[in-house]
């Protein structure tokens, strides 16, 4: 463990901004990603969905579709293992990529076809009938709870009885209501955030081969494919080793592609017809059939004394789950009032199941909505008790030493020093018209570690090829070859960083939790490391001097000591040169458990204006702060606090699952389904802050998720103080920011 | 499934006319084939109406302005001459979706998708454009308002297609405008809308106006009383809210995923508003 | 000896107990003790569960010494984006 | 189900394909002819991935059929660069890191030089609601909106350094 630890070292390439190497293939049309991968002789592969939101599937028949000329392969869940004695957490990944016997939601699999082309396999869905009996179903976070509402999976049980409410958990020390006793003020509201999608523009997509020998291979759009293939193996029967999963480059994920999702429908179709299978979702099928986030319901209570010592926060949050049992409503509980400093505070959550489809990460999972209600609440506090909300948020801040409302004791965090940048930062003083108001809001986020593998080999020409199993989800082979050129005193373009197939590596866990610069960084330190010892050790054999004498340093190994004052250093490209005559290929490999990521955190500020008769409210300057350890590649970083950014703001303003009374999905397009388009947002101005995480050698702490998750309280906060009224559900669509000045909700 | 690209109107409305099975006529495809890729719609022939001359060009004639079938949004917007006349009709075509769209999009078909949403048609029905319709049994010329009966159903009879719109010439002191709501700034199809087409006399009073309203009904509405409000006005402050009202009065909207009925009928009569002030001032009106 | 903070979830399986005093001197010591005490606990380190030390959370490390005087929660095991 | 036969030309190349009636260009140029640079999105004309120019036109290569191309000339993400020279947008997107997954560049590039062939000096307003149709989910388009503001800068000095270049040519002829 001591050498994960952080040393303050002076870096040459880190922090600079070189070209990616995967640029070129990327603004040429070069790159391959998921649907960019064909086979010889491959099929075309077409899912049939359940048009109902609940139903028993009472009969399916494929008789007709099977005996269709150019029909290769036709499965129902009848073609898959059958795990219902078996592991429930398989089954359940198993029954959401092919519901068995029921249809848990609008959109829910129930066949699959591969056939010899796209018009055929769309006519052999036509061809096979379904017979359902239509079941109640429930859509709604708050319905789902209700005593009289439709169960969503008989087996989960509350106090003895069927019940959608999959889980309980709760946070917190103190004593709330004492603390609430002690305050001046207490402010109490409830809010409601409506389900959003992750929104890659890249559609999930895959490629199968698997053989009569039990042999496959998989080419896929994952964050891990690592994972995909012990999932899709455990899942199928197959033997892990002997299925070589490969991912392509990938459109987006943003936590919607560490789950699989059809993967092992395109392997039991192509086991099936024995030939390679192409599966490509359509974007509908994105939005019905793959993960999108939690919508909510929750209670937010903070109380606080007019000197603006907080006394007591409290705060109960129902997610929804879709129809499977997830840990979401942990998320929530534990990171809501994670910003803070806190004598007495308590949080309570509940996963909920309702007919939507299963519930997936989506960047900071669970952490926006709950941030959504928190600091709403604190501006309503501030408010009430006369302070500005920045000195406020400042006074109650985290800091190093106070105990995380989830429980441990904080080491150096970089809550205050946001607060502080924000404060200062030139946006606060900027002027306001008519119409616009500013807002601000904070954000938390763990980021993980993890299961990594990296390899590092040395050509004799003094060329690094670099092979890590993190996916590059925007720009991490550029800073994985930053770290590798640093520790080896080389120049950035003398390394080429590739992302290896589960063939070519040990396992990586999925690149999720803002894990991958952090974790594939570290295993780069550490592999190159090892390669710098091969190398000493080299220079000592060419030399013929004893290794111990010898120190790395500029890309050369020095010989120490007058003893050696006549030797001239030999550079890793003249060791390179003559390894086959030293002992061989030069290369340095690592694995390790990269767990101590450090915790990360944001603070936003920005300004809207609201168009009092419809309603509709423009970001016109947006400011994000945030700690990032250490920016490796700082327009990466950048990237990374601005698209979380937009993502937040299409989330406050205008995304949002809409379900009929059918429980159907109304929405699932781009079309209406609405991301921000370019024409929405300003420039998205960013500070990076720097401070060490101690467990990272580096100081990396990871900067992926955290600023997704301030935008939905900081423009409501903005909309609030523009126009004078407090929207409680998010999305702020015109209708109902509208609504809200007509009705004067200026609470 | 047949694709067919004619090269005159008779022959276009003969294939059409002759076909069994389902026959569509393809002109930017822009609402066409997402149609096709959701299988709302299996065709059995495609007729491409862009080969044929007439569709393809913008005409200035003595009576105003052609504007044929196959002409996209973008070209329309390059049209400098048309731009001038009409301004209002201009830009809601330019809003009918991103640039891409703009390549392909044309307001015969956004006319024929027969969308109460559709953005160019408020436009249209307030400029008093009419259709030039090609049938089997010749040619007829239909007002623009009575093409579209329903959403996604017009009163075109098997084998007839658009072959042109045609907008009248510009009145002296006459100005029009279309604004329409959208939860984003681009990209998105109008929760409601409004065209407003008027013309003044040397006073500067208006002496005749068209409102139209858009997805606050099954079709997109002509509102007499919302015209009826202004005329004999110089647009003051009491002839726009009876405009507003008249507006608001004229609403029959739905619930939908894109808006609420309290939502439409509320901004039908801001944007009805703002749209008249808008025309008044392209008129030359000085309010 | 290091006292173990339990977050809500696992104190019904420790017969309610908001903390426990082991004598344990790795992450893997601590896990195994207390699944001996708790053997209800195996259901949730089935699902995952998590060690923070002193503030820094580990999910998979269980080589790791635990100084004395350490704080020490049990946790859930986490998921990201 | 009869095929249709076009005869066109792509990036300068004469290609000849048959393809369904339906089928569109965007899977004619994926499926048939190998060119992977236009992505599919969304099949329906909302993101803008399929960006390709049909006579100069941008449009959605998801929304145009096979078949309607005959004749006609089409441009795609391949054709951008001029040999082994990048497009100056090219450059610029790399130099400012304007792209993340880089699923959506293809037809930010395509609709960019569109805008640019056009509007050789947009504003930043101009530039945004010119790729409006263009759906980027990760970067949040501030690098985006940089780099075809810098790649613009750079075509204007192109040009105007081709223009000086000719009128020596020209002075010194005369």
């Amino acid at each position: 463990m001591a050498e994960q630890t952080y040393t303050d070292q002076e870096f040459k390439v880190i922090g600079t901004r070189p070209r990616r190497p995967d640029g070129v293939d990327k603004v040429t049309g070069r790159a391959r990603y998921g649907a960019d991968a064909f086979a010889p002789g491959q099929l075309v592969a077409r899912v049939l969905r359940s048009p109902h939101a609940h139903a028993t599937i009472k009969k399916i028949d494929t008789s007709k579709a099977e005996k269709m000329k150019g029909v290769k392969a036709v499965i129902t869940s009848a073609d898959l293992p059958d795990l219902t004695e078996g592991n429930r957490g398989n089954f359940d990944i198993l029954e959401n990529c092919m519901a068995r016997g029921r249809a848990l939601y609008h959109g829910h699999a129930v066949a699959a076809v591969a056939a010899i082309d796209e018009p055929t396999a769309r006519k052999a869905l036509k061809a096979i009938k379904v017979e359902y009996k239509v079941l109640p179903h429930v859509t709604d976070v708050d319905a789902a709870m209700a005593d009289d509402a439709p169960i969503v999976q008989p087996h989960v049980q509350q106090d003895g009885k069927p019940s959608n409410i999959a889980n309980v958990s709760q946070f917190g020390h103190g004593d709330v209501d004492g603390g609430f006793a002690e305050a001046d003020v207490v402010i109490e509201k409830s809010y409601k955030t409506e389900q959003t999608h992750q929104g890659y523009i890249e559609p999930h997509a895959c490629l199968a081969s698997v053989g009569p020998d039990g042999q496959g291979e998989l080419w896929v759009t994952t964050q891990g494919h690592f994972t995909f293939r012990t999932v899709c193996a455990q899942l199928l029967g197959m033997d892990i080793a002997k299925l070589k999963v490969t991912s392509s480059e990938i459109g987006g994920g943003f936590g919607g592609k560490t789950h699989v999702w059809m993967e092992p429908l395109a392997l039991a179709l192509s086991r099936k017809a024995n030939r390679p299978v192409k599966l490509v979702m359509g974007r509908d099928e994105v939005f019905m059939g793959s993960g999108p986030t939690c919508s909510t319901s929750m209670d937010v209570k903070i109380g606080a004394k007019k000197d603006g010592t907080i006394t007591a926060a409290e705060a109960t949050l129902r997610y929804q789950d879709g129809p499977y049992p997830g840990p979401w409503g942990m998320l929530g509980a534990m990171t809501s009032f994670a910003c803070y400093d806190l004598p007495n505070v308590k949080t309570v959550a509940y996963d909920v199941l309702v007919n939507r489809p299963k519930v997936a990460a989506y960047r900071a999972p669970s952490a926006p909505m709950a941030a959504f209600g928190v600091e709403s609440t604190m501006d309503l506090v501030a408010e009430a008790i006369g302070m500005d909300p920045v000195d406020f948020r400042i006074q109650n801040a985290a800091k190093e030493g106070t105990r995380a409302s989830y429980g441990p004791t904080y080491g150096p965090i970089g809550i205050g020093p946001t607060l502080d940048a924000v404060k200062n930062h030139p946006h606060m003083q900027a002027k306001l018209g008519p119409n616009q108001g500013r807002g601000m809001a904070c954000g938390f986020w763990f980021n993980f570690g993890g299961q990594t593998c990296t390899d590092l080999n040395i050509g004799t020409d003094g060329t690094v090829n670099l092979t890590v199993g993190t996916v590059d989800v925007g720009g991490a082979r550029a800073s994985m070859s930053l770290i590798a050129a640093e520790e080896l005193g080389i120049s950035y373009d003398k390394v080429k960083c590739n992302i290896g197939d589960t063939a070519s590596l040990g396992h990586n866990d999925t690149t999720e939790g803002s894990r991958g610069t952090f974790s594939s960084g570290m295993a780069t330190i550490f592999a190159a490391r090892a390669a710098v010892d091969v190398l000493k050790q080299r220079a000592a054999l060419m030399w013929e001097i004893d290794v111990d004498d010898i120190e790395w340093k500029d890309g050369a190994a020095h010989a120490q000591g007058v003893a050696h004052s006549n030797l001239a250093p030999l550079t890793l490209e003249e060791i390179a040169k003559k390894s086959p005559q030293t002992g061989g290929p030069i290369a340095g490999h690592n694995e390790v458990v990269a767990d101590g990521a450090g915790v990360s955190f944001a603070s936003h500020i920005c300004d809207v204006e609201v168009d009092p008769e419809t309603g509709s409210t423009r970001v016109l300057r947006y400011t994000v702060v945030q700690d990032a350890g250490k920016a490796i590649h700082p327009a990466y970083v950048e990237g990374q606090f601005q698209g979380a950014a937009a993502q937040g703001i299409g989330w406050a303003l205008n995304e949002e699952y809409v379900y009929g009374e059918d429980g159907r999905l109304q929405n699932p397009s781009f079309l209406d389904y609405r991301i921000p388009v370019c024409s929405d947002l300003p420039f998205i101005d960013t500070e990076i802050l720097e401070i060490p995480n101690p467990n990272h050698p580096y100081g990396i702490r990871g900067v992926g998720e955290t600023s997704i998750v301030p935008p939905l309280a900081a423009i409501s906060n903005a909309v609030s103080n523009a126009v004078g009224v407090r929207l409680d559900h998010i999305p702020m669509s015109p209708p109902r920011v509208l609504k809200a000045i007509k009705d004067g909700n200026g609470a | 499934m047949r694709y067919e690209a004619p090269t005159s109107s008779k022959e276009a409305a003969k294939l059409l006319a002759g076909t069994k099975g389902k026959a569509v006529v393809l002109a930017g495809g822009t609402d066409l084939l997402v149609r096709m890729k959701m299988g709302h719609v299996e065709p059995d022939l495609i007729v491409d109406i862009k080969r044929i001359e007439a569709t393809q060009a913008i005409k200035k004639t003595a009576s105003g302005f052609k504007i044929g079938a196959g002409v996209p949004g973008a070209t329309m917007g390059r049209n400098s001459a048309l731009k001038k006349a009409w301004p209002g009709v201009v830009e809601a075509a330019e809003l009918i979706g991103s640039d891409q769209i703009q390549g392909r999009c044309t307001i015969a078909g956004n006319l024929c998708n027969a969308s109460p949403a559709a953005d160019s048609v408020p436009a249209m029905v307030a400029a008093g454009a009419k259709a030039a319709v090609v049938g089997p049994n010749g040619r007829r010329t239909v007002a623009v308002e009575k093409i579209p009966t329903g959403p996604g159903k017009t009163s075109l009879k098997k084998g007839e297609m658009i072959e042109s719109i045609s907008l009248p010439k510009k009145a002296p002191r006459s100005g029009d405008a279309y604004l329409r709501f959208i939860p984003r700034t681009e990209m998105d199809i109008a929760v409601v809308s409004a065209g407003v087409n008027l013309t003044l006399d040397n006073k500067g009073v208006v002496k005749m106006a068209r409102v139209a309203l858009g997805a606050i009904a099954p079709t997109v509405v002509l509102v007499e009383d919302a015209a009826k409000a202004i005329v004999g006005s110089k647009l003051d402050e009491e002839a726009l809210s009876a405009l507003a009202a008249a507006c608001e009065a004229a609403c029959k909207p739905i619930d939908d995923m894109r808006g609420t009925i309290e939502f439409r009928t509320e901004v039908a009569g801001v944007l009805g508003r703002r749209a008249a002030k808008l025309a008044y001032e392209r008129a030359g009106g000085k309010s | 000896m290091p006292t173990v903070s339990l977050s809500s979830g696992f104190q019904d399986a420790a017969d309610g107990a908001a903390s426990v005093d082991i004598e344990a001197a790795t992450v893997r010591e601590l896990l195994r003790l207390l699944l001996e005490r708790y053997p209800r606990m195996q259901s949730h380190f089935d699902e995952g569960v998590a060690v923070s030390i002193n503030g820094d959370i580990y999910r998979d490390i269980r080589d790791l010494p635990i100084p004395t005087d350490a704080e020490v929660f049990l946790l859930p095991r986490l998921q990201g984006g | 189900m009869s095929g249709v036969q076009v005869s066109t030309t792509i990036n300068g190349d004469v290609e000849e394909f048959v393809c369904h009636p339906g089928e569109t260009l965007l899977d004619v140029l994926r499926n048939r002819l190998g060119l992977i640079g236009a992505k599919e999105g969304c099949g329906t004309g909302d993101c803008g991935a399929c960006s390709v120019t049909v006579d100069g036109e941008l449009v959605c290569s998801c929304l145009v059929l096979g078949a309607e191309v005959e004749g006609r000339k089409v441009t795609t993400v391949e054709g951008l660069a001029d040999g082994n020279k990048l497009h100056p947008l090219q450059e610029q997107f790399l130099d400012n890191a304007a792209l993340q997954c880089g699923i959506c560049t293809p037809g930010f590039l395509v609709a960019a030089k569109a805008l640019l062939d056009r509007n050789p000096d947009p504003t930043e307003e101009e530039i945004r609601y010119a790729l409006a149709g263009n759906l980027c989910r990760c970067t949040g388009y501030d690098k985006i909106v940089r780099a075809v503001d810098a790649a613009a800068k750079d075509l204007r000095a192109e040009a105007k350094k081709a223009a000086k270049k000719k009128a020596a040519k020209k002075a010194k002829k005369a």
